[in-house]
């Protein structure tokens, strides 16, 4: 089943839909020299063909309501429908940001007291809910790191990544100006220590960690570490992509992190939406605090205010206060768990990584040594010798009714397979899913050519990525296809790179 | 415990298999002295109770009436058909990933795909991107795609640029390494980029097309940041020789929500493709020949490049994207027109009265606008808290936005939508008219 | 894909879900002998799961949302989603019935205005809104008529209903104590006028006719009929299921209907809910004005009243003032469309009918001439020399992904299929299905046993349901199956009843 | 036009090829006298325009604050899960027909095999059908039953009985042809069944086994129409020899709606399976032995029995029942049980401090009540207005609905469910011994 654009329904004799009309008195018009020439080609559908197409459209969606989702990094947990109810509340929904703080003491208040039980979370003194997401997050921080460094008078020019690091990290980095600069992960998985310390100067303004780190391995030695980069004069930043494994258990902020963002569209259960929005609040101590982007929210004997006079701050890192929608579904979900169930998810979010993991033994290669945390990475790499890549479990997985885990990250294990199973997965959904990657490495045995043409049930077979890049075509042209597109359709290269987190 | 899924007898049976007695010995790897045992809030607490909490502070804002808002600055009350939440809230659309997995994602790619094809008719651009976090931060985007392709330091803003934004663009500049300088005086062989905002700030249209043309004179880009909907009406940038077009998309389709979640876009010609951040969208074929959408361009990306990206953008703003999308494409070419002229109908009836009430003027009388438009008001904060006392959200006072800008003290810009009844218009001239009256009484005519 | 009962994935063990504390002293404690003994075994499951359960379950339906539903008397046209919210608005979900009336003056007033424009649709005088659907506004309606007879001192015993008409018919007529005379459909697919002649005397209440009538035709002699109705007495009933094709076009009262009843569920898009909630007010003309059920809705000045003050009233026909929320839909749906809609959409759905009946020319066999009105029946008998009923060309539209047409209804036409496209569906859609009927009976002739094994890619496939009626299992059982339920599975009979409508 | 799809084009193109020139041609049946053009109703209005109406329409009633209420009376308000409305308005589930063709509607005919489940095992008896109108419908259908079996033309009620359900039973034999008769000196050997609400519409426990078991004696069948709330807590009608089960689900997760749509379920021994009304839905397995869900028993039904149907019910509450089914779903049995649990404990501290307030009593001090009572208070009318006018929905006065039952002047019946909290408890005490107060001090006291 495939269905066709909104732009190929499209009848351009339909008419508008009804819409109110002026009705005022007003002689002025728009000069011609402003107006638009040829207007723009936007699909006329009538509201009953909108509501069809999308709804076909979503059909074709694999996602958390329906299907297990096992994205490792991604933190792919059951979103309470409780917090949709609370985001379109009109209190909150319908609020301008440029009201007075008056009218909107409800808002702050929100935000006041999502600042607050974040901090209990992570172990920092303030927090900012400016950034939208993880990435913006990074470099939020990073900024205030830089702005900290050149307060002191000291021009940082280099910050420190694992090769094990979501592209983001060094990405986020080079975006602020930071030389990117690689450290090994030694054998177990985790930082090599020896090679953090050559790398460490007085040019690092700081190390970028996830803990646990991206193989789902708690950094046994994170105080040495802390120790090391703070000797240096550096910062340690906290990539909290990962802090589903930690709540309650223990706290970034103890393990010496200077500056700690978390992604509420994991770990705080807001959605993911197909690819955002999420939002990336970045929590950091004392020393931190004066370059937090501005406003901050702040409260005088009960009224809540928003302080724009903060001189040392970074200033502004997008627009108003942050995506308040998303920390209106985190505050939400965070009363309804409270400190207890916080706790008991991630407990549960780790128990449920490692039973899954145990399942998966001699099924899938386990590179590292358990007991893990929150996620495992596995690898396809035994099933080589049948001609099998992790991208054909992947799209095995697909064909069965499953998300894939995320494939090939990170980049130090070959063929990787990053479990992520989080707390909300029932035992009975481990087990079958087990089941069913023990079903796949069979096939991929006993008939890899088979494997390899799969998915087949769903909308689409494996898509020509390669041609698809070689010849980008990015939108619909009204008359004909875009200009860039002619070359014909090559087959499927099934070792097509896909490796994100 | 709400949201979890297991009975103490599955956690049993769990470690159990794993051979162990307890979850402790699944922590072995955290040292014993950061072990922390629960975290300093309160327990949970029941969905009814969860609810009514959050209910009570909603309850401690105060709504206005969707026909009563006059106030926008960048964020805008407007007519969102119910269609819009209707996509956005199917759970396969807002609890998908990133679609990394094209065969189990076509819902969620396709509709990037038409995002793009809506915006890049809109803007009458080349191409667009799946989205950015906002219209600012798309703006600081678009600035470092010229620094790069430019080689140059300096980005230039003409007119008068949301105050927010400028301060994002300075922030971006600060880490990447550009400054922002105001007024066209700074445009030079060092110029990256001329930025303006089509209309202004302040509700002002800009001459277009003669700025784009300075930029290219000089090597540089000209930047459009622009209003969605003005497009129905207004020359797009692609029209007016703008290599980049950015702006923010609340308006189609997303509520106010104190400010966010919105969506940036961003759009560009041909030539600048492979500088665009974040994800792209493009088409492809599977082995039968059969149509589908995937990501594509990722070479560009985080995930691939790491530290040689575009940008560092991975989670982007999706789902208001798609927002957008269900709102353009309900409203059609005619319905967008439509929209934007009867905004711009009301905005003009409503500023002709506004300069008869005495005391009130047009400070920029000369200039055109659209649907916004500053009105100079003597007293300017007590005329605002009289409407607010009868229930508008009255125009925004821009004044202490600008410290060095006297001429905007006691301005307030004030905007009209399709949402503004002729109604409301009477209601907001006749509490002014009567707020003028008393001013003018206290303090004797201006 | 099939998906476990929720019953089979509880686990015993599972803690119930958070809920409020009574938080107050009493005493007071239930007497043992009126505690419950044993706890009722309902499903233990954490809100996670049930959501996935419910998902998983959505998505293996067709909708109206998704597919094309041309199931003939049934007017499944496209849903606004506007109704939806305006259902949803606290000012009317959050209504108590028993509040007081000042207290609920929209309410009333929305109710009082529903009830003057579908007057003016259907051209009566009052209308009550009390009944929850079509079949219950039938019986509401011989109620009323029952009564109207007795309150003259004639006990009248009998109802006409034609052989076309639709199973509720009857049915309300014997719930009401009345005994069903049917009469003949002539040759061109209308009431034998002669035929109703013979069946009519002083015993009958009412003839009970719908108009357009099963066969998606318009009684011609309508106006005669109804004369023959009235010189002896009796009413004339209509059934609204088919006001579709009317609205601006012509009108029942006008016609000489003495009640009419109207499906919210069908003409006034409020959607069917899998089988409701539907909405059925019954209008009626003065002579019947005062038998409608109490209260009423009255305006006095400009306030609106219940009036139950109404002694010739039969009485109360369900409990409060009907089903509020769908009449809130319908209120909404007309505002929208207002006259000049309304009478497009009877217009445009007449049009989707012939066009669509004249694509079906030559595919299957149409029995009886055209123009139809909104709906029309074709018949598959002209597959039978193949081996192919009515029944195997709607399996195959499930396989293609449209829904089925109404098979088997209405009686008189062997191996009918009654198709009604509505004016929701694009040309672009009607041409599809077309394309796609010939597909399958391109299908039939080639390889009909292929056809008999569809739908091969749904769910499941053709279910034994005379083995399901033989040993019946209505309900799972905590140890074990249902009582009933023993015999082994016996293979699909292809020739299984399925007339509805 | 509004929810149209075709552009003039469209309709031009079909008539074209149906080969006619208007669409007069295709009306060609219509005698012309009965013909009209248009209908006399104003023009559509836009979707923003209509909406507004509405909500102006539903801003003129008065909605009072959840935990505020505490009147029942046969509609309550409860805490009811997100979840609930996050399934039902799904449109798979809402915009489906009557499940007809079992391949294409396998989830509405799974839900509704659990709602029939669910109900069974809620009030302990073989069977429950897939839904009914409501409540009173149900009972009706339930007495009908009771005069087929039996073949006996007479139904008892025993106890207080809702008034309206009272009139329904009424209304349907009229025209069935059976009566109702009030009080148990009628039962005898032309009694088809004994009817009895538990707890009575006065909120008060009747003696169901005893009720039961002189139905039996007498050959008729015992009727139950129950609170499916209580039955978390109370003996079901399965448990007290009940031969059908009756009852109104709006508690179960359906908003008030100003009286509807709610939900009746009806429930039975196996013995009377076959001449249940309406839906059933049943286990069978396709050709491959995979399990599957189809209506069955249909010759029970109009559509194949027409005239010797067992009812006319064919559109019933399926979308009500599917909210009923997450409903319990949710809670659990011991979710269940403890908010009945908790409506008991608060109804019963409330009623000793309501019995407490001078000029107030209990009037029947010695019968059990669950979570709903009377109160006798003198002025009932002025104390409800004082209650209104704090914002409180006060008990239901049911002394106009009996007037032949001088007992019943001036009581109210009261509610008390889990949305009440303590704090809300209070503020009614605190309201009513006030008005208490002044009522004595004008007219002395009692
Ligand atoms: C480890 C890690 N860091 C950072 C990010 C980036 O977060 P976001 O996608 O919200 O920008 C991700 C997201 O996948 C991640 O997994
Ligand atoms: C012609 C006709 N009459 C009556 C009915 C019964 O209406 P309801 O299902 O609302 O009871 C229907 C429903 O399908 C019908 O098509």
């Amino acid at each position: 089943m495939t269905e066709p654009l909104s732009f190929e329904k499209s009848r351009s004799a339909l008419p508008p839909p009804r819409l109110p009309q002026a009705g005022v008195q007003t002689d002025a018009q728009l000069p011609e020299e402003h107006r638009r020439r040829r207007p723009p080609a936007l699909p006329r559908l009538s509201e009953a063909e909108i509501m069809r197409h999308y709804s076909r459209l979503a059909s074709m969606n694999y996602s958390i309501s329906e299907q297990f989702y096992p994205l490792g990094s991604c933190t792919m947990k059951y979103n309470p429908v409780a917090n949709e109810e609370a985001a379109r509340l009109p209190g909150f929904a319908g609020l301008h940001p440029y009201q007075d703080e008056e009218t909107a003491q409800g808002a702050l208040e929100l935000m006041w007291r999502l600042e607050r039980a974040l901090c209990s979370v992570v172990g920092v003194d303030r927090i900012t809910l400016q950034p939208a997401a993880g990435a913006h997050a990074e470099w939020t921080a990073l900024r205030m790191i830089q702005a900290y460094h050149r307060a002191r008078g000291e021009d940082r020019t280099e910050v420190i990544v694992p090769d094990a690091a979501h592209g983001t990290n060094p990405a986020s980095a080079v975006l602020c100006g930071f030389k990117v600069v690689e450290v090994r992960s030694g054998a177990d998985g985790r930082v090599d220590t020896a090679d953090l310390e050559a790398k460490l100067s007085n040019r690092v303004a700081a190390l970028m960690l996830t803990n646990p780190n991206t193989l789902g391995l708690f950094e046994r030695e994170i105080a040495e570490m802390a120790e090391m980069v703070h000797a240096t004069g550096a910062k340690l930043y906290y990539d909290g992509a990962n802090l589903n494994a930690l709540m309650g258990v223990c706290r970034p902020g103890d393990m010496g992190f200077d500056a700690v963002h978390l992604n509420l569209h994991k770990t705080f259960t807001t959605p993911h939406g197909g690819g955002g929005p999420g939002a990336g609040p970045v929590g950091v101590k004392t020393d931190l605090v004066p370059f937090l982007p501005r406003p901050t929210v702040e409260c005088d004997d009960g009224a809540f205010r928003l302080d724009h006079d903060r001189p040392q701050s970074i200033g502004r890192v997008r627009s108003f206060y942050g995506n308040f929608g998303m920390l209106v579904r985190a505050f939400t979900y965070v009363l309804a768990m409270g400190g207890d169930g916080l706790t008991q998810a991630s407990r549960d979010a780790i128990l449920a990584a490692n039973y899954l993991r145990h399942r998966l033994e001699g099924v899938l290669d386990l590179p590292h040594e358990g007991p893990c945390m929150h996620e495992f990475v596995a690898s396809a790499r035994n099933l080589g010798p049948h001609g099998i890549k992790a991208l054909d479990v992947a799209k095995g997985l697909l064909e069965r009714g499953y998300y894939a885990p995320t494939v090939y990250f990170p980049l130090i294990v070959p063929e990787a397979v990053m479990i992520e199973p989080t707390e909300t997965e029932s035992r009975a959904t481990l087990d079958a899913f087990a089941d069913t990657v023990q079903a796949i490495v069979e096939l991929a045995r006993r008939s890899p050519e088979d494997l390899r043409a799969e998915p087949r049930s769903l909308p689409v077979g494996r898509l020509d990525e390669v041609a698809a890049a070689r010849n980008p075509v990015l939108r619909w042209r009204p008359n004909g296809r875009d200009a860039t597109a002619s070359s014909p359709h090559e087959p499927v290269r099934s070792d097509t790179v896909n490796d994100r987190g | 415990m709400p949201y979890l899924v297991h009975s103490t007898e599955d956690r049993e049976a769990m470690l159990e298999a794993l051979g162990v007695a307890t979850m402790d010995d699944l922590l072995v790897d955290i040292p014993p002295h950061l072990r922390v045992d629960g975290i300093d809030l309160e327990p949970g607490l029941s969905e009814f109770e969860t609810m009514a909490r959050v209910r009570a502070l909603a309850g401690r804002n105060r709504v206005f009436e969707d026909r009563l808002w006059f106030r926008g600055g960048g964020v805008y009350q407007r007519f969102v058909p119910a269609a819009v939440s209707a996509v956005t809230s199917k759970p396969e659309f807002y609890t998908a990933y990133t679609p990394y997995q094209p065969e189990a994602s076509q819902g969620t790619l396709q509709a990037i795909f038409e995002f793009q094809t809506l915006i890049a008719e809109l803007t009458a651009m080349d191409v667009a991107n799946a989205s950015l976090y906002d219209g600012a931060t798309a703006l600081a985007e678009a600035a470092m795609m010229a620094v790069v392709e430019t080689g140059r330091r300096h980005v230039v803003v003409a007119g008068c640029l949301h105050p927010e934004y400028a301060d994002v663009l300075r922030c971006y500049g600060d880490g990447r390494g550009f400054d922002l300088r105001v007024g066209l005086e700074h445009v030079g062989s060092d110029t990256a980029a001329i930025v303006y905002q089509q209309p202004s700030f302040l509700g002002l249209l800009e001459d277009a097309a003669g700025l784009t043309e300075l930029a290219h004179r000089h090597g540089a880009l000209g930047i459009a940041c622009v209003d969605p909907i003005s497009l129905g009406m207004l020359a797009p940038p692609g029209e007016q020789g703008a290599d980049i077009a950015v702006g923010e998309g609340q308006q189609l389709g997303l509520a106010a929500s104190y400010g966010g979640p919105h969506v940036g876009f961003i759009a560009c010609r041909k030539e600048l493709m492979r500088r665009l951040p974040g994800r792209l969208v493009g088409e492809g074929h599977d082995d039968l020949g059969r149509r589908g959408f995937v990501l594509t361009l990722t070479a560009r990306e985080q995930h691939i490049r790491r530290a040689r990206a575009t940008s560092n953008i991975c989670t982007n703003h999706s789902l208001c994207a798609l927002a957008a999308s269900v709102y353009l494409t309900y409203m059609g070419p005619d319905g967008l027109r439509q929209v934007a002229e009867v905004s711009y109908q009301r905005a003009h009836a409503l500023a002709e009265r506004l300069a008869a009430i005495p005391g009130f003027e047009l400070p920029f009388p000369d200039r055109q606008f659209l649907n916004e438009f500053p009105v100079r008001m003597f007293h300017v904060e007590h005329h605002l808290a009289r409407l607010r006392a009868a229930g508008i959200l009255g125009g925004l006072p821009v004044g202490p936005m600008f410290p060095d800008r006297p001429d905007l003290e006691d301005v307030a810009i004030f905007c009209c939508t399709e949402v503004n009844d002729p109604a409301a218009l009477d209601l907001l001239v006749e509490v002014l008219t009567a707020s003028a009256a008393s001013v003018n009484t206290r303090s004797g005519a201006r």
